[in-house]
């Protein structure tokens, strides 16, 4: 059977104009790759938002997934940006297979 | 007066603004996709640039296009901080967002002033085509000014230096293809935008009806979620471009504008941004709640603007320019 | 007849939808970007919309305008009834299933209607503008008569109140903008409309031609991966657009409409939804299974209208109103 | 280091027609916030759907970060629709940060 | 309270030009469904991609859930082209109601 | 020359794609919607699709355009053989990188066709309306010499088998429109079209504007992230559409072509697939680099066709047929 290894998936809900300061910072900690999908609407604290392109507010979701110390290394960088951007981060295990490629 | 509402009124660019904020309200599902909405705003931008940068190759730049600049200027900059006193006090904001909402006053929108240049060429007052060139310019010193508000002088403001956010601030989207476009149109000049201008100007107002229409829906629909906005705050949203356009239209009949850029001018003070201070203040000021400084200027200001203000503006420049025995 | 296959065969707006329709079967990935499909019926619909207005704006609102909408909602009220039976008794569907697909039928699909425009003015019969008008009354009274033919009478229909539904029918983003622009082309009139025209009107015809290539696309796809169609459904498809089609125009003719009218009015009979009505149903019923319904109405009826059916219905009106001695 | 809590992650594949059912269970059950992410295509029992905005009836992924009991109820509520609108909900432990945002 | 079942979650990022071979794949191991998610842009080791759509070389996620065995079966599938072509496949436990539509 | 280069910067479909790489390299966060580029690139397709089918409906199909196909798809088989020797030495690419980069440099970019048209008829040599067909033509022969070169014979190519990838190639969606349009063109012919040409003809230059600040701001942001390319690859991405312009000059002028369609093959040879076989490339030999072959086709060769190649290739097209004593 084929083999798998398990690392951790990072999940960051972002404006996208502070997308940079997210891929930055991945960059930093050395985790190797991150993919970025598009999100249309959302509801929190502030209210709802959706539509925002227009208006440069809207948000995006970067995805990362990397070895657990270099994911905590992550989740560090990025306090200080959740609490002052109310950015999201979410992280959980997942199995991958060429674990290599995400050391 | 009467006679301008009705022109406003007809016209199917406001027609249409009416008709999206109606849909949001009857909770009706009508929406723009957004890739849309976004390149109808990058086309009104490349639109705009190019027509202004034709107009300026004919006219060139001259003293009346220097002083205009510099009013414009000027006003971007002062403006906030008549603002900034209003929001505080009757307002009771608090610094940050006193700072964050005077900055967008201070700032322009450009749907707004295209909007106006609609009505204001269909009252036979077209503004001078170096206008577009002022819009660019008021852009960017309201920004500081807020900022300089908010935090005081020389602060580190949010996750950025003062020059990253100069940076942001000149090669956003908007205003890199507005000033792009206005050197295309300049350097090709008349011929050059004889080719293209089946799509750049015959297409213009219809793409105008459905931006229209987008931004209504948008803006009536936040005007529905919106809770952080108190009736004080949606009186200033009323008075602050009363007040700013008879200001800015003053200024341009001044410093010896036509009745057109004058009024252009005026709605230029008047108008709030919506586009390019929000996503600044965001990154600058993240404490400031988007939910108030949007909801004023999208909501309250912008709609006011389109509907009543420009109205107003026009017959406003038509007087004192008739007073000052001036051009027409 | 023939001379008419001719020229539908030869419109760039036809072809470019057998160009779709080629595409989808030799498996091309070509594909219109979703917001850009959804952008261009948006578009299709202001523009109907706007010219319908204006139109009536023109004519005024007369007794022919009155009997025509009269016409149209009694039809799309009552041809329900007679799907309902075939589908039941010939196609085998069971309650729920024949409710949902007839309320497809009764209701109208505005490409169809829009392509008919098109191909009708070509032969120099082009409908009165208030069609637009007996078009958006269409819409909604057949879905009323599916369900209750589906749930019986009084029923609450899936997660949803009848007040519920009745909201979303006018509410939803298609009828708000087609019946909002109408009413924008009444305002603004001829004047108002001649400054959005080069937008709205001159590039109809080139928009609708990539509406339809995408259309051709969807439909051919659907057809493709269809499995709950059986042949006696398929061949229910191609009759009831038929027997629709010439009831409708019949009806046209009856209470003296023109030839153009009288065609559109049986192209709307014959024509069935595939957008108003999923939605609705996919709310209303359920149960009711898309993989049926979509198929029948976009991948059968609707090509076979734009390819045939059009056709046959205008030289049926064509013959009804000069035996009628009546308006060509 | 930084300390994370752990929070249930859940999302619902839904017709874009029924998102505010959808949404409005969400606020229903007290949950604080959500997220909608667009979706492309898919295939189920019902066959492959794609392209289908123009006709109405394309779906979106509503995504919620919530403490679990409040997950558990929000399930319970959305029980009957996912029968009847054969809506796909899933959910898994994730571990986020600030995690009183998501009670 | 409502009952939940254990299935496997899988997400393969892949272009969408390969999204075809990718769904057959699912179909061949016996997987009754799939939704497809758009992609913005992203990073690996052959650098950043974004805004491919005109050139066609852009990329979307795959997300299908299934039973264990067949979730394995899957990732055994797809490996040769995991390494030919770069995918991305991570898997992970849910809980999903109504299990048996995810055999 | 000089006159040329002029006239080539003050063309606005030049400036607005200068516009473009000068956003990317100032690091403005200016971006089209991809939907919208999608769109835009399948308009274009469309139109000129369309326009070449139109005029082969009118000129019928004769001995020169024969020749011009049979010219093309020769052209396009060979020119890989030279361009994967100077890779593979003076390149120092290994067997399957300078194959799939060879196999760019024999087909063709539509874009780049579509400008130097625009450019030719600003100079009064528009080429004949075939030569949308000779494009068409010299899209795949190309990816087959590519793919001989890096496997050898025969060989089985990635995931697919050849029949999969002839597939590909003849169903890929920028194939399957312009050729699907040009035959729409050929049976609607110049009444069909009239219809449509508001559209399609009097949008095309400012659609193909903003196309073209799309690909500037593409083409710089893979320049600014490119790592894969060195000098030596840099130099061959500039040397061969200077070598295949003039070969494909010479043989057009050779072969009877008229100065316009002379140049248009040579711009044909010249240019370098970034659309169609980056796809191919990406299936058929997925251990290529990407970043190698996007690099050079798409940063270097395109804007060096663009800005300065086209302009010399319709220099030597003139002087040709003036020393030919032939058509001008
Ligand atoms: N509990 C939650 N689950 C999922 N998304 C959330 C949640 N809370 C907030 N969000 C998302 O995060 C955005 C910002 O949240 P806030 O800063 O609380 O307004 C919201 O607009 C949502 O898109
Ligand atoms: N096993 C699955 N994994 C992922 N998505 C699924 C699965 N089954 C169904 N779906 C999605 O749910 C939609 C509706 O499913 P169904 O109701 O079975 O037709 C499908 O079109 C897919 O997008
Ligand atoms: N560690 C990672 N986490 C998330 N996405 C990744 C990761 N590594 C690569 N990717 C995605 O996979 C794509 C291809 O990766 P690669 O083949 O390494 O260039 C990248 O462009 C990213 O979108
Ligand atoms: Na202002
Ligand atoms: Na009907
Ligand atoms: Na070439």
């Amino acid at each position: 059977m084929i083999e798998t290894v398990t690392r951790k998936r990072i999940e960051i809900l972002t404006d996208k104009a502070l997308q940079k300061h997210v891929t930055d910072a991945i960059d930093r900690v050395g985790i190797t790759g991150w993919t970025i999908l598009p999100v249309d609407s959302g509801k929190g604290r502030e209210g709802v938002w959706r539509e925002e392109s227009v208006m440069g507010t809207d948000k995006v979701f970067v995805l990362t997934i990397a070895a657990e110390d270099k994911a905590m290394a992550l989740a560090e960088e990025l306090a200080p940006m959740l609490t002052d951007f109310g950015f999201i981060l979410s992280m959980w295990d997942v199995q991958v297979i060429r674990g290599e490629r995400f050391s | 007066m009467l006679e301008t509402a009705i022109q406003t009124f007809t016209s199917p660019v406001v027609l249409f603004f009416v008709l999206g904020l109606f849909a949001a309200f009857v909770r009706s599902d009508l929406a723009i996709p957004e890739p849309i909405a976004k390149a109808m705003s990058l086309y009104l931008m490349a639109a705009i640039g190019l027509k202004g940068g034709v107009a300026v190759s004919k006219s060139g730049i001259d003293a009346t296009v220097v002083s205009a600049l510099g009013a414009g200027i000027v006003a971007g900059f002062l403006l906030p901080f008549f603002a900034y006193g209003v929001l505080k006090t009757f307002g009771k904001l608090n610094r940050i967002n006193s700072g964050a909402v005077a900055a967008h006053y201070g700032s322009i929108s450009v749907v707004t002033f295209v909007t106006a240049t609609e009505i204001l060429t269909g009252q036979a007052r077209e503004p001078g085509g170096y206008m577009v060139a002022v819009m660019a310019a008021m852009e960017a010193p309201a920004i500081l000014s807020g900022l300089i508000l908010a935090r005081g002088l020389g602060s580190k403001s949010g996750t950025q230096s003062t020059g990253e956010m100069l940076h942001e601030v000149f090669t956003n989207s908007s205003i890199m293809l507005l000033l792009g476009a206005f050197v295309v149109g300049m350097i090709g000049g008349e011929q050059g935008f004889g080719e293209v201008s089946p799509f750049f100007e015959a297409g213009f107002k219809g793409v105008l009806c459905i931006f229209l229409l987008d931004m209504g829906l948008i803006a009536a629909r936040r005007m529905i979620d919106a809770r952080a906005v108190t009736w004080r705050l949606g009186a200033i949203a009323i008075f602050l471009p009363i007040v700013n356009g008879l200001v800015g239209t003053a200024l341009g009949v001044g410093i010896g504008l036509d009745t057109g850029s004058s009024a252009a001018l005026g709605v230029l003070c008047a108008s709030a941004s919506y586009i390019a201070v929000p996503a600044a203040m965001r990154l600058a000021l993240p404490e400031a709640d988007p939910g108030i400084y949007l909801t004023m200027s999208l909501s309250i200001t912008f709609p006011f603007n389109v509907l009543i203000n420009i109205g107003v503006i026009s017959a406003f420049a038509a007087m004192l320019t008739s007073v000052n025995g001036g051009i027409p």
